[in-house]
This record gives C-alpha cells, sequence and structure tokens, in this order.
C-alpha cells in the first residue's frame, strides 16, 4: 500500500515539477513589465490625482480580451475576436499608441464560469492595461470580483443590468442595459405596431430569463400584461409547442429574446404555422451571418433592436470600419465586431491621453463624453454604462433598414 | 424442532422450465448431508433457493424453525447459513485474510463514524474480526497465507479461503456447492477430513458435490434428485445400491459414474 | 382539436428525428455494449460533409451519396482508431474515449467551418402542406418516410439476415460467437460502418430543418438516450416507439404544461420510466456487460 | 534507502505543495485551487464508480446542491462559513440518499440514464425557481470564508484551506476504503451475489457510497462557492459529470492518488494547451483519445505497468 502512494508521490512530484518550468518561464517573462504595472498599482490605490507615465516605457501595451471562441457562444466570440483584432492592427499600422505597440491577450472562456476565471488570471499574469470580456452574464459576474481585487479597467458587451449594478466602479459597459433595449423594443411595438395583446419569447437561457421581468414592467408602463410568455431553451429545435401558445393567446406582436440559430428556426418556424404576427427582436436578426440564411418570406414581418447598424451609416470612418472588416473577414460587422472594434479603439485613445496608469485610464473612462465609436457615441454614467442608443431595424427586405432610433 | 432446515413443497420455475418440482426435504442438526443428481438435475438451483438467491415459485423453506422463504440472502447468512460457491469468485483486491473478513463482517455493529474518528471500538471490532479471520483460516489450514493476494493463490486453496469465509461468522448450517471441484486428490481428502471437523464444531453441512468417493465417504445421508424430482434418499450403502439412481446416471451416460 | 392535431404532428416529427439518431447507439451498444457519446457528433459532421459537398458544387443527390460514402469511412476509421485498441476493455474506459472524439470533432468542425450557421438545401420547398388544416413540411414527412423505412430495413436486417444473426451472436457472447466461427471484428466494423451511416443519414435529413450548428447533434443526443430506453434499451422497435412517445409528449407538455420547463419533461419520463417500468415499453433487454 | 528513506518522497512532496503558493503567479494558483476542488469532489465519486463499480452521472449536481445552499445560507441568512459548509454535507446527503435509494435498483447503463436524469433535472430546477434559486442570475455577494478573525479571501490562503480540507477528507476516505465498508464496497464490485452471501446487505453499502459521494460533493460545492463567491447553474450540468468522470478514470479509479492525479491532471491540461490558440481543445480532446488507449487504467496503473516492468517488487502484499 506505501508503494502504491509512493508511486503517486513520485507522479504527483512530476506533475508539479511539470508546471514548475512554466512558472519560472512566466516569472522571468513578468520581470521587465512586471515594475511599471506595480508602480501603478501602487499608485492607483493612493488614488493620485495626476496621471504619471511609467518610469520606463514598456515594450508593448497589452489588453486582455477574453471571450467565447469555443462551444456553444462561439459565433458571438468570433466577431468580437475579429473587430478587436482589425482595431490593434490599425492602431499599430499608425504606429501604436505613443509609439508602443498594442498587444492583445487573447483568451477562450469556453462558455463556463470556471475556465473564464482561467482566462482572466491567464490574461493577468501577462499585466495588461485593461481588460475586454465578451462573455455572457454568468461568466462576467465570476470574472468581476477579480477585476475588482486587481483594479482594471474593464469593458465589457453584456447588456445584463446585474453586471453593472454589482457596484464595481472598473467595469464599464459599451451597450445599454437590457432595460433600455426592453423599453424601447416595448415602445415600438405597442406605439408603431399597435400592440394590444403582447406575447413575449425568450431564451431559456440567463440573458433571456432576465429579461423577461423587464419586458413585462415596461408594458406595465402602457398598462398592458403579457399575453403568454414562453421560453425555450437554446439547444431546443422545435418551437411549435411555443409558437401555438401564442397564436392560441392570439398576440398581434411577439417580443422575442433569442440567439442566432434559435432566432432564424423561430422565423422559420411561424411561417411554417401560417404565423405572419410581427416579430420585435434583440439584435439577433441585425447579425449578417443570419440573414444570409434566411428567405424573404422568413424575413417579412420582423423587426430587430439593435446597437447599431455600421453598414447603413453615412459616415465616412463607420463606412471606411465596414470595408475594413469586409476586407478581413469576408462579412459585414455585426453589432459585437462593432461593440468590440470600439473598446480596443477607445481604450488606445484613453490611455494615449492619460498612460497606462490603471486609476488613470479609470479616470479617462469616466471623462469620456460623446466619443465617436463606429457603434455608439460613448458617454460613460456614474454605473459605467455607455452608448445608450438603439436602432429598430426592419429586415423584411433583406438588408437592415432603420426605422426608429432611441436614445438617452 | 427436530430438524434444522425443513422444505416444504419447495419448488422453482425459470419461464416455462422446472428446475425444482415440489420438493420436501428435511435435514437434522448435526448430520452431514450429500445432495447428488446429475447436470441439470436443481441442485444448485435449490441451494439457490435456501440461500435467497432465487425467490420460490412455490412452496417454504424453514430455518431452525422460522420462515426464510422470502428472505434476502444477506438475512438469510446473518440468521446462521453459510455458503460456498462452485466457482468460486474471490475479491481479487484483498488479500486471503479480508476475503475471510468479509464473512464476519455481517457481525459487526460500529457505524461509518466510528471508523471516520478510528474510535477505539471500532479497532477492537476490526481487531476482533481478524482473530476470527484467522481463527477461520487456521481451521482451513490457510493461516500461513493469509496476507497473500488471493488470485496468486491455486485454484483449490482459494475453494478452502472460500470454506473459511463461509465459516467465519459461525453459522449453524453450511451450504457446499461442489468443494472439491477443481482440487487435488490429496485436497480432496484433505477437504473430508475438514467437514468432519466442521461437523463437530455442530454445524449441519449440506453438500452438493459430483465427487462420489467423496460423497460416500463424508456423508452422514444422501439425496438424490433427478430433473427436479427426488428420487432417492438414504445412507451411502442404500444410495449405492438404488437402480433408480443408477439408471439416472449411467442411461443418461454422464461423466460421473458411481463406482 | 385542430391545434392539438397539429401538435401531435410536430411532436411526432421531433420523435423520428429522436428515434433516429437512438438508432445509431442502439446498434453500437447492442453488439458491443458501450454508450458511444460522439454520436451526436457523428451526426453533426455529416451535415457539414453535406455542406461542403454542395459548396464544392455537386448536386443534392450527389451529396448524399458523398456524405454515405463519407460517413462509412469515417465509420470505419472511428472503430478502427477508436474502439479497436480498447475492446475488451470495461465499457467505461470506451465511453471516455468517446466523449474525447466529441470534444475533438466539436473543435474540428468549428476550426474547419466556423461557428456561424449553415445552410443544407432540402429535395423539397419550404412551402408547408395543408392537411385538414394542419400544416405539414414536406421535408418533415419526408423525414418520418426515411425514418420508417430505415428503422423497417435495420429490423429486417438484424432479425431476418445472417448478418443480423452473426451480430445478434456478437452481442449475446462474443467469445461464444469467436468460437461458433463468426468473425467478431469484422461484425463490429460492420456494425460501427452502419451506425455511422444512419448518423449519416440523421445529419443529411436534420440538416435543412435545424440549420447545420455544432451543435445540432449533440443537442438532441441526451433526449435520443431518453427515447431508447423509454423505448427499452437495445431494441429496435423500442428506440422507434420511445422516440415518437417522448416526441409527442414532450410538445404536449411543453404546450399543456409550461414550456419553461420543457427540457425537463423528457428527464421526468425517464426517471419515471425506469422506475416504474425498468425494461422500458418494450422490454427487450440485452445482458449488461461491465 | 535507510530506515527513514521511504520518507524523503513525501518529504519533497509536502513541501513542493506546501511552498507552490510562494513561487506561483495567481494564474496557476487559481487552477491549483479548483484542481483541489475537484480532488475532493473525485474522491468522493470515486466511492460509486472506483470501489462500488456504478456508474453515475449525477455527481455535478451533488455538487451544485452543495454550493447552492452553501451560498444561499451565506447570502440570505449571512450564516458563517463553519456552519455553510456541514450544512452543505448534509443537504447534499439527503439529496444522495433521496436519489439513490430509488435509483440504486437499476444497474449499468440504466443507473448511469437516471442518475444522469435527475442531474438535468436539478440543473433545471436551480435555473427556474427563481423564488429561491435566484434562478440564472446565479448568486452574488457570497461573503469570503472566514475562520475566527482569519478570512481567507486571496487563493494563496484559500489554497491551504482547500489542503487542510483535502488531507481530513482522504484520510476519511482512506479508514473507509480499509474498513469493513472498503471490503464490502470491493466485494460488490467483483462479485455482488458472493458478497450478499457472505451477509453484506449489498443495497445498504450501495446507498452509502452513493450518500457518502453526495456528502464529499456537497463539501466539494460549498467550497467552490466560496472559492469563486459566485455561482450559477450552468456549472453544475451534465457535462460538469462527465468532466468528473473523466478524471477519475484518466487518474485512475480505486485509489485516492488516481483521483488526486486526474484531477490536477485534468485542470491543467486545458490550461498548458492555451498556447494553441484554437486548437487547444481539439488537442485535449486527443489527450483524452491517448490517454485512454495507452493507460486504460489510467496514470496510476500505467505508473503500476512501468514500475513493474523496470522490476520493481509489485506489492503482492497487502499491509492490513
Amino acid at each position: 500500500m506505501h508503494k502504491k502512494i509512493l508511486i503517486a508521490a513520485l507522479i504527483l512530484g512530476m506533475v508539479l515539477t511539470a508546471c514548475g518550468p512554466a512558472v519560472q518561464e512566466q516569472t522571468t517573462q513578468e520581470i521587465p513589465t512586471e515594475q511599471p504595472t506595480q508602480l501603478a498599482a501602487t499608485e492607483s490605490t493612493q488614488a493620485t490625482t495626476e496621471p504619471t507615465q511609467a518610469a520606463t516605457v514598456p515594450d508593448t501595451i497589452k489588453i486582455g480580451f477574453v471571450a467565447p471562441l469555443t462551444t456553444a457562444n462561439a459565433l458571438m466570440g468570433w466577431s468580437m475576436q475579429q473587430g478587436a483584432q482589425l482595431a490593434a492592427q490599425e492602431i499599430n499600422d499608425a504606429g501604436g499608441i505613443n509609439g508602443v505597440p498594442l498587444e492583445l491577450i487573447i483568451e477562450d472562456n469556453s462558455n463556463t464560469a470556471d475556465v473564464a476565471v482561467n482566462a482572466i488570471n491567464r490574461v493577468l499574469s501577462e499585466n495588461p492595461v485593461a481588460l475586454i470580456l465578451g462573455s455572457t452574464s454568468a461568466q462576467t459576474l465570476a470574472m468581476e470580483p477579480i477585476i475588482l481585487e486587481n483594479t482594471l479597467p474593464t469593458i465589457i458587451m453584456g447588456s445584463s443590468p446585474s453586471l453593472t449594478d454589482q457596484g464595481n466602479p472598473w467595469v464599464f459597459a459599451t451597450r445599454a442595459d437590457d432595460g433600455f433595449a426592453a423599453t424601447a423594443a416595448v415602445k415600438f411595438a405597442v406605439e408603431d405596431l399597435g400592440a394590444k395583446k403582447v406575447g413575449i419569447f425568450h431564451a431559456a437561457e440567463e440573458f433571456g430569463t432576465s429579461v423577461a421581468p423587464i419586458i413585462i414592467s415596461a408594458l406595465a408602463e402602457y398598462g398592458l400584461e403579457p399575453a403568454a410568455v414562453v421560453s425555450a431553451p437554446s439547444t431546443d429545435k422545435d418551437y411549435s409547442a411555443q409558437l401555438l401558445e401564442l397564436q392560441a393567446a392570439d398576440v398581434d406582436v411577439i417580443l422575442v429574446w433569442v440567439l442566432p440559430a434559435p432566432g432564424i428556426l423561430l422565423a422559420r418556424q411561424m411561417k411554417q404555422l401560417g404565423m405572419d404576427t410581427p416579430v420585435v427582436a434583440n439584435p439577433v436578426f441585425g447579425l449578417s451571418q443570419v440573414l444570409v440564411l434566411m428567405t424573404p418570406e422568413e424575413l417579412a414581418g420582423i423587426y430587430s433592436m439593435t446597437d447599431c447598424v455600421p453598414s447603413q451609416s453615412t459616415d465616412e470612418k463607420i463606412l471606411a470600419f465596414v470595408q475594413a472588416y469586409k476586407d478581413r473577414t469576408g462579412t459585414t460587422p455585426d453589432l459585437f465586431g462593432a461593440l468590440s472594434y470600439d473598446s480596443v479603439k477607445l481604450f488606445a485613445d484613453v490611455i494615449t491621453q492619460v498612460g497606462t496608469d490603471l486609476a488613470a485610464i479609470q479616470a479617462g473612462l469616466f471623462a469620456v463624453t460623446g466619443w465617436p465609436g463606429v457603434c455608439h457615441n460613448y458617454s460613460f454614467d456614474a454605473k459605467g454604462r455607455g452608448g445608450y442608443d438603439i436602432s429598430t431595424v426592419d429586415i423584411s427586405t433583406g438588408t437592415l433598414k432603420v426605422v426608429g432610433t432611441v436614445s438617452k | 424442532m427436530t430438524f434444522i432446515l425443513e422444505t416444504r413443497q419447495l419448488c422453482k420455475q425459470f419461464g416455462g422450465v422446472h428446475a425444482l418440482r415440489p420438493f420436501d426435504f428435511k435435514i437434522s442438526p448435526g448430520e452431514i448431508r450429500a445432495l447428488i443428481g446429475p447436470n441439470g438435475a436443481g441442485k444448485t438451483t435449490f441451494l439457490n433457493l435456501l440461500s435467497g438467491i432465487y425467490t420460490p415459485t412455490d412452496g417454504d423453506i424453514l430455518f431452525k424453525g422460522q420462515q426464510i422463504t422470502k428472505i434476502k440472502p444477506h438475512v438469510v447468512t446473518r440468521l446462521g447459513v453459510g455458503r460456498t460457491f462452485q466457482t468460486v469468485k474471490p475479491f481479487g483486491k484483498l488479500s486471503v485474510l479480508e476475503n475471510v473478513m468479509l464473512g464476519y463482517d455481517c457481525r459487526a455493529e460500529k457505524g461509518i463514524f466510528h471508523i471516520l474518528i478510528k474510535s477505539s471500538s471500532a479497532k477492537q471490532e476490526e481487531e476482533e474480526t481478524k482473530e476470527k479471520a484467522r481463527k477461520a483460516l487456521g481451521f482451513v489450514g490457510m493461516l500461513d497465507k493469509q496476507n497473500m493476494i488471493i488470485t496468486s493463490l491455486p485454484y483449490g486453496q482459494q475453494r478452502l479461503v472460500d470454506l473459511a469465509r463461509a465459516l467465519v461468522h459461525d453459522p449453524d448450517l453450511l451450504l457446499l456447492d461442489e468443494p472439491a471441484a477443481g482440487m487435488t486428490r490429496q485436497e480432496g481428502s484433505d477437504l473430508v477430513a475438514c467437514i468432519r471437523r466442521i461437523r463437530d464444531l455442530g454445524i449441519t453441512v449440506l453438500l452438493v458435490e459430483h465427487n462420489m468417493r467423496l460423497v460416500m465417504d463424508v456423508s452422514d445421508r444422501i439425496t438424490v434428485l433427478d430433473f427436479g424430482y427426488l428420487i432417492a434418499e438414504g445412507i451411502p450403502e442404500e444410495i449405492r445400491s438404488n437402480p433408480k439412481v443408477i439408471e439416472a446416471y449411467l442411461g443418461k451416460k454422464t461423466n460421473d459414474a458411481i463406482n | 382539436m385542430q391545434q392539438l392535431t397539429q401538435l401531435i404532428v410536430n411532436g411526432l416529427t421531433m420523435g423520428c428525428i429522436y428515434a433516429l439518431i437512438a438508432l445509431g447507439f442502439v446498434l453500437i451498444y447492442r453488439t458491443v455494449g458501450v454508450i458511444n457519446f460522439a454520436q451526436g457528433e457523428l451526426v453533426m459532421l455529416a451535415a457539414y460533409f453535406g455542406v461542403t459537398a454542395i459548396s464544392i458544387g455537386l448536386s443534392l443527390i450527389w451529396a448524399y451519396v458523398f456524405v454515405i460514402a463519407a460517413m462509412a469511412i469515417f465509420g470505419y476509421l472511428f472503430q478502427w482508431m477508436i474502439y479497436y485498441p480498447l475492446r475488451g476493455k470495461p465499457f467505461i474506459t470506451i465511453i471516455i474515449s468517446t466523449i474525447g472524439v466529441s470534444i475533438i470533432l466539436q473543435n474540428l468542425a468549428r476550426i474547419i467551418w466556423g461557428p456561424a450557421p449553415l445552410m443544407f438545401p432540402s429535395f423539397f420547398s419550404l412551402k408547408p402542406l395543408n392537411i385538414g388544416g394542419v400544416l405539414v413540411q414536406p421535408q418533415n414527412i419526408f423525414v418520418f418516410v426515411v425514418t420508417v423505412v430505415l428503422f423497417s430495413l435495420v429490423y429486417l436486417l438484424l432479425s431476418k439476415t445472417m448478418i443480423g444473426h452473426k451480430m445478434q451472436a456478437v452481442a449475446q457472447d462474443p467469445e461464444t460467437a469467436k468460437l461458433m466461427g463468426i468473425k467478431v471484428d469484422q461484425v463490429v466494423a460492420g456494425v460501427f460502418v452502419l451506425n455511422s451511416i444512419l448518423a449519416g443519414a440523421a445529419g443529411l435529413l436534420l440538416a435543412p430543418i435545424f440549420l447545420v450548428t455544432l451543435d445540432m447533434g449533440s443537442s438532441v443526443l441526451m433526449k435520443s438516450f431518453s427515447a431508447s430506453i423509454i423505448g427499452g434499451f437495445g431494441s429496435v422497435p423500442g428506440a422507434i416507439v420511445g422516440g415518437l412517445f417522448l416526441g409527442v409528449v414532450e410538445i404536449l407538455g411543453a404546450r399543456y404544461i409550461s414550456s419553461h420547463f420543457k427540457d425537463g419533461i423528457a428527464f421526468v419520463v425517464l426517471l419515471l420510466v425506469l422506475l416504474i417500468i425498468p425494461k422500458g415499453l418494450f422490454g427487450e433487454r440485452v445482458n449488461e456487460r461491465s | 534507502m535507510g530506515r527513514y528513506g521511504r520518507y524523503i518522497p513525501w518529504i519533497i512532496l509536502g513541501c513542493t505543495i506546501l511552498l507552490f503558493p510562494l513561487r506561483t503567479s495567481n494564474y496557476y494558483l487559481q487552477i491549483a485551487c479548483l484542481a483541489g476542488i475537484y480532488i475532493i469532489l473525485i474522491i468522493g465519486y470515486d466511492f460509486i464508480l472506483g470501489w462500488a463499480g456504478l456508474l453515475s452521472l449525477s455527481h455535478a449536481a451533488f455538487y451544485g446542491i452543495g454550493a447552492y445552499t452553501s451560498a444561499l445560507l451565506s447570502v440570505n441568512f449571512s450564516i458563517p462559513f463553519w456552519v455553510t459548509l456541514p450544512a452543505a454535507a448534509i443537504v447534499a446527503g439527503l439529496f444522495g440518499l433521496v436519489v439513490g435509494f430509488p435509483t440504486l435498483r437499476l444497474r449499468g447503463h440504466y443507473l448511469a440514464l437516471g442518475t444522469l436524469a435527475f442531474g438535468e433535472i436539478v440543473v433545471l430546477v436551480l435555473m427556474r425557481w427563481r423564488a429561491v434559486t435566484r434562478g440564472v442570475d446565479g448568486v452574488t455577494g457570497i461573503v469570503p470564508a472566514s475562520f475566527g478573525l482569519f478570512v481567507f479571501d486571496n487563493n494563496k490562503s484559500y489554497y491551504y484551506l482547500l489542503i487542510f480540507f483535502i488531507l481530513i477528507l482522504a484520510i476519511f476516505a482512506r479508514r473507509i476504503h480499509q474498513s469493513r465498508f472498503g471490503r464490502a464496497l470491493i466485494a460488490i464490485r467483483t462479485a455482488e451475489v458472493t458478497a450478499e452471501v457472505s451477509g453484506i446487505d449489498t443495497n445498504r453499502i450501495k446507498l452509502l457510497a452513493f450518500i457518502l459521494s453526495a456528502v464529499y460533493a456537497g463539501i466539494a460545492g460549498s467550497l467552490y462557492a466560496y472559492l469563486f463567491r459566485y455561482i450559477s447553474p450552468e456549472t453544475f450540468g451534465l457535462h460538469q459529470s462527465i468532466t468528473i468522470l473523466t478524471m477519475l478514470l484518466i487518474g485512475g479509479g480505486g485509489s485516492i492518488g488516481g483521483s488526486v492525479l486526474g484531477a490536477i491532471l485534468l485542470s491543467f491540461l486545458p490550461e498548458w494547451l492555451r498556447f494553441l490558440k484554437d486548437y487547444y481543445l481539439l488537442l485535449y480532446g486527443v489527450g483524452i483519445v491517448l490517454m485512454m488507449a495507452f493507460m486504460p487504467d489510467g496514470v496510476i496503473g500505467l505508473a503500476k505497468k512501468i514500475i513493474s516492468k523496470i522490476k520493481f517488487r509489485l506489492p503482492l502484499r497487502r499491509n492490513v
């Protein structure tokens, strides 16, 4: 028996020593870049008001990027990665940030909270000065304590209100929260489409479920109650039970909060069941990968609430971005590509002005007013939310036609 | 209570197959009884019914005057029935001693919390179990092998360990399913001595066996089954000369000849 | 009433899909006593093969042929590289290996074809047929017909042909089968190829309905498991009955109880069946091997 | 080797483990902490899989039940760590009893799928029963574990806390393995009928193994909740049960050493592979397949084989 344990001990020792060199590698790599950040960290705790440039100029300025690059939300993560890399490339082509090249530290979160925490720690071991998260709310919430502990200015692309309600001053969101989007959707449904009996169809996962009560309270503002609320897990493929329930409730508009593939199937199955009720959805139908898969019949009567439609812009700068993104990826940029692009550019701008001090970057972000990005004009409120524009797009023609915009 | 074990109209069917026809069986305390019969006669079925592995289709089993007809095997064991198997399945990961200790574990009372905190009473109990197991191993003459891994022993010795396991919890009735199978001649005659010593401890023995020399040698009485029917019962001399028995064996041309 | 009929029709379609996926691992289970956790990924892989076939310019018919051929080869490779080295090992070791394969295939597909959903055409138009007020997709009828045909063929193969008897023998006891002169390895390889082809058929049939996505197989895998257990594990008729039963129960439950618990319905039914009639509706049980 | 020679590897190992946090980054420390939690989970799972030989796929559900018990008690009622931890163990154990009692009648694949169904139902309840579990949003604001005045609010201190729990639970597990319960479990796995006829109440022992594994999972869940201080239902789904199963099989079932190695190896492996970027999960899958092909008895099994090959005397004797 003792031998057995001895063997186990030896192997354990081997395993631990196997990670030993990796650790060493880590520390030797860290040494040159460690000093400035540590300096910055101590300064930030003292809450210095005057931003000081770090004593030594680092080789690169590192921005962490954690997104679901594999598993269920890989499509979203892919767009985000493309947008961020495009921005970084443009910045470096133009000579970097004050002459220092920008480096993105990209890690996958496998769409689970445990891996997300590993990913952020992995990123942190490279000493980044800022972080961009393209994760779902559950993963972001799991990472928030670490962000707070490391006082790392972080831009998230999540729209769940809980993300910015944690009282974490280091988290900035580039999108309006779901409350804002839901209110805009309800407003459009009731005021423009004349809805009287509203049905709600949401994804059974966190992002859909948390929106349902917000929509219901927004409806209450108009003295309405939802005629039916149904949900479906994103792994589900057949929605006829839900749709027939909505049909039985005789709804005149359906508010939809789902992921891309379910969105397409939903639109298709509605038509297959002979339902032509108008749909007002979350940004899902603003994604180019979704539109190309839908037939004209399926597109009819569908509206999507989206943060921005870069391809429909008349602004030259935005069109240039659309072109560059197309050249890079072969697809039109969607909301997530644009937000991610903006996040990198925004960090770069702020760092150019205030340097790499973490507290200074935080202050810099709070000071941003009307910063023009390709998706929004950003100004962050006390909670760290920015980018309060929501456009309603009509996709009936297969392109995104903006039919209304709500701003704050 | 004149009989330690009694069955009344005990029968077992598998689907439509009668493995055991209604069977009345009685065995007195202190007896060594052999149950013989050609392959498929229903002997092992009968043992399985007695030890609770099978539930009878009909009939009763009384052990020391108590109904044990639909009782689970481990309860039957605890009531005082020991059992060995035709093919030994030793617990390969365990040592010889532990294999035997297992048979006495049903007598242990200290629960899991005692074990977690290694209480002195739990330790004492474990010691007692070990002592019992060593005694049983000594009884079958295997004490010197106690720390071996059981699968490293020859087959005959594994059977002896199995016997010790069946004996360790002090049963009143011991069921032996072909105890001599796979044993050498020497081991077989040792076994006969061993079975007699078991009886001398006051344990009733019921054995199913193909080795006729051993059966004739050791048993007080013999019961013969064929196709689920009882065909004869009596002392070895009677059975040896019973024409029905001879026919059952020789007529079937089985390998087991009566000598 | 009309809605009820509509629900049942749609439930039956989903049921066919559960049954189709269940059929493959019922076969594998019968022959080698292992649950194949990569079954969903086989279905997905077939659909992506189909997309590739269309994109290189094959017509739909030839795309079908291409996919079935590719899946047959893949099934053989799967058996040769994954199952064969592990044969005779405890079933749980092989299960872990199939889990590994499912991770590999998921990520391989993501790297090759990207994370975006893709389209695979159908022989039929998307226009539903109106049959007495109930709307039915031509593709769904096609799925139903093919499912019934495949089930009948597999049933006949298993129960009426020599190959089927050999498979039965291998399933019951591979050692004895070997002694009887059956080339066990060949039979096993054949079963894997057949399984792979069935998964391929499922993938081709589902792709036009479900879109081609990375999770198209795995997302219904657990339901298919449940379906096969409900029907009676290891039984071919059980798989289709279990699948159809589950499809209908699930859709009715989602409609008349609550859609918020739709995913749980399958598992509640599964637990109830296991606890009340553990042998399933078609109590044909293959001996457990461990 | 001298009289104390055999302790040398132990001392080296102990020092490595104890000094590990001082030499490493927070990144590795976090993985080590998570690996520690997996060690507890897998030692517990080993009771049911490695020892009793039963394939259960609901282990993640008990893990989740433990995590939620602790988290909700902490957040709703401000109950301290040293109360919520045993509470988690007890609640998970009770669920183990309630689930194990009916499902353990099932065998083989049937048991696997029955427990799988239970696990999926638990996750669904965690997601949908908003009023109690806070639904899909998860539970935030779990206060750090503390003992007396000492607060375990960073990975370094938590690492040592975990080592403490791992040691205690591993010792408990070892005592059970070497007791009559361990014997009974081995007996049930090798020959159930013989075990029964030897007087072992197999149903009771199996249930006990199931409850024990649930209790270990409950404790692991509680420790998880205090490590992350945020929990959400998705963590406790089927994929987690499968991860646990894989870890045990890769490490090698039936031994504490195997549990420990499996947990550590599979916690670190995907992270080590991160440098492969897009390909890392692909390679992880390949790794699992290869490990199963070349060491079907797990790392422990392979190690034994190698050692016996180089003419080391295999332990033919088992010290009782």
